[in-house]
């Protein structure tokens, strides 16, 4: 999605699932952007792009092999496009399940899968100059 | 015979372009293509970056064909 | 706090932590009531009920062990009191830290200290009649 | 000399009420005190529970004085 990811859509994602009543768990992941400090200042926000198709294919093969890993009732990822400033959320990865357990080891294997599979790319813009790093996930 | 040849984040700064229409030889393999664009632009000889044929991350003996998509990709910052 | 937690009222915390531009991840953990069936019929909802002063002194000791064991920007936990509804949410509990794994690791050790040392008692009320369970976490 | 007992969830059902003034002899343990309301309350010999004594989980052990609180504790069911 274009820009930052709101606590509002957060929110109306959580009210959508008050009808499936057989789900006891909800882990939520947010992945906000932190002001770290670099050379040339501190991080003002990301910029983010993406190989696109590549990467929409990339989170499709991750909700199946999640979904085959774990016993989930729902599962949705969204990720920032653009500009996100520093303190907005540009990552959001929502799952849920009848138990918490599989909730848990669901979200942080998910999270950890985008880190190193999608294709998408940051520039951390720095300082009030116009400086920029490109972010890099290790 | 055309390839296009995609560039992403650090790498479309180098090459001043998000793709290119390479012309390229049948049989030519990821790692020769790689060889290839790194005398074009000696700059990415410095960069880490994975090469996507048809967008899946492949390895350098990979053959391209002119129907492939190839891409560069500099490290993944999502999350 | 009174009845069930709303989306709003996570939306509106997760709001409060964006001037925090040190917190990279957020992990919530929501716990939704589910519609069991027993032998009475379905799970409506929970009445819950809570030994309050001690309660309050269980939540303080969890808090204070978890940010002793992980390494956390800020934590925050609420339980509902009284009647929750199946589909809505009785138990919400929020960490935020730099990194993510010790939010994955703080959310899951906490959501467990409090289904074992927080004495809230749970009366699930089962089908149409009136009839009831006590719950009881294993 | 009085001690305050509270019963909770499906104790206070077995009971009738939250809480109960009971007269004790010093130098009581959790575990005479239990004898005794197992004698006054047979069904909760039937539902596991713990005792807390000032807030605390106490085993059989722990001495109760007029000065404690004394609570039955039926399973817990947070989250």
């Amino acid at each position: 999605m274009e820009g930052p990811i709101s606590p509002q859509f957060v929110a109306d994602s959580i009210a959508k699932h008050q009808s499936k009543v057989n789900i006891g768990a909800h882990a939520i992941f947010l992945g906000q952007i932190r002001a770290d400090e670099k050379e040339d200042g501190f991080v003002t926000g990301i910029e983010y792009s993406a190989y696109e198709e590549m990467a929409e294919q990339a989170f499709h093969a991750i909700r199946e092999d999640a979904f085959s890993k774990f016993d989930l009732t729902c599962m949705h990822i969204y990720h920032s496009l653009g500009l996100v400033p520093t303190g907005e959320v540009s990552l959001f990865v929502f799952v849920s399940s009848a138990h918490r357990r599989a909730a848990f080891e669901a979200s942080e294997y998910i999270v950890d899968e985008i880190k190193t599979k999608v294709p998408i790319f940051g520039k951390e813009l720095v300082g009030p100059a116009g400086a920029y790093v490109w972010k890099e996930n290790n | 015979m055309g390839i296009n040849i995609l560039y992403f984040g650090m790498l479309a700064e180098i090459s001043g372009q998000a793709n290119e229409i390479w012309t390229i030889n049948d049989g030519l393999s990821v790692g020769d293509l790689k060889k290839l664009i790194l005398e074009k632009y000696p700059a990415m000889g410095e960069k880490k970056f994975k090469v996507a044929v048809n967008q899946q991350i492949a390895d350098d003996q990979t053959f391209v064909s002119t129907q492939s998509e190839v891409a560069l990709l500099p490290p993944f910052a999502g999350g």
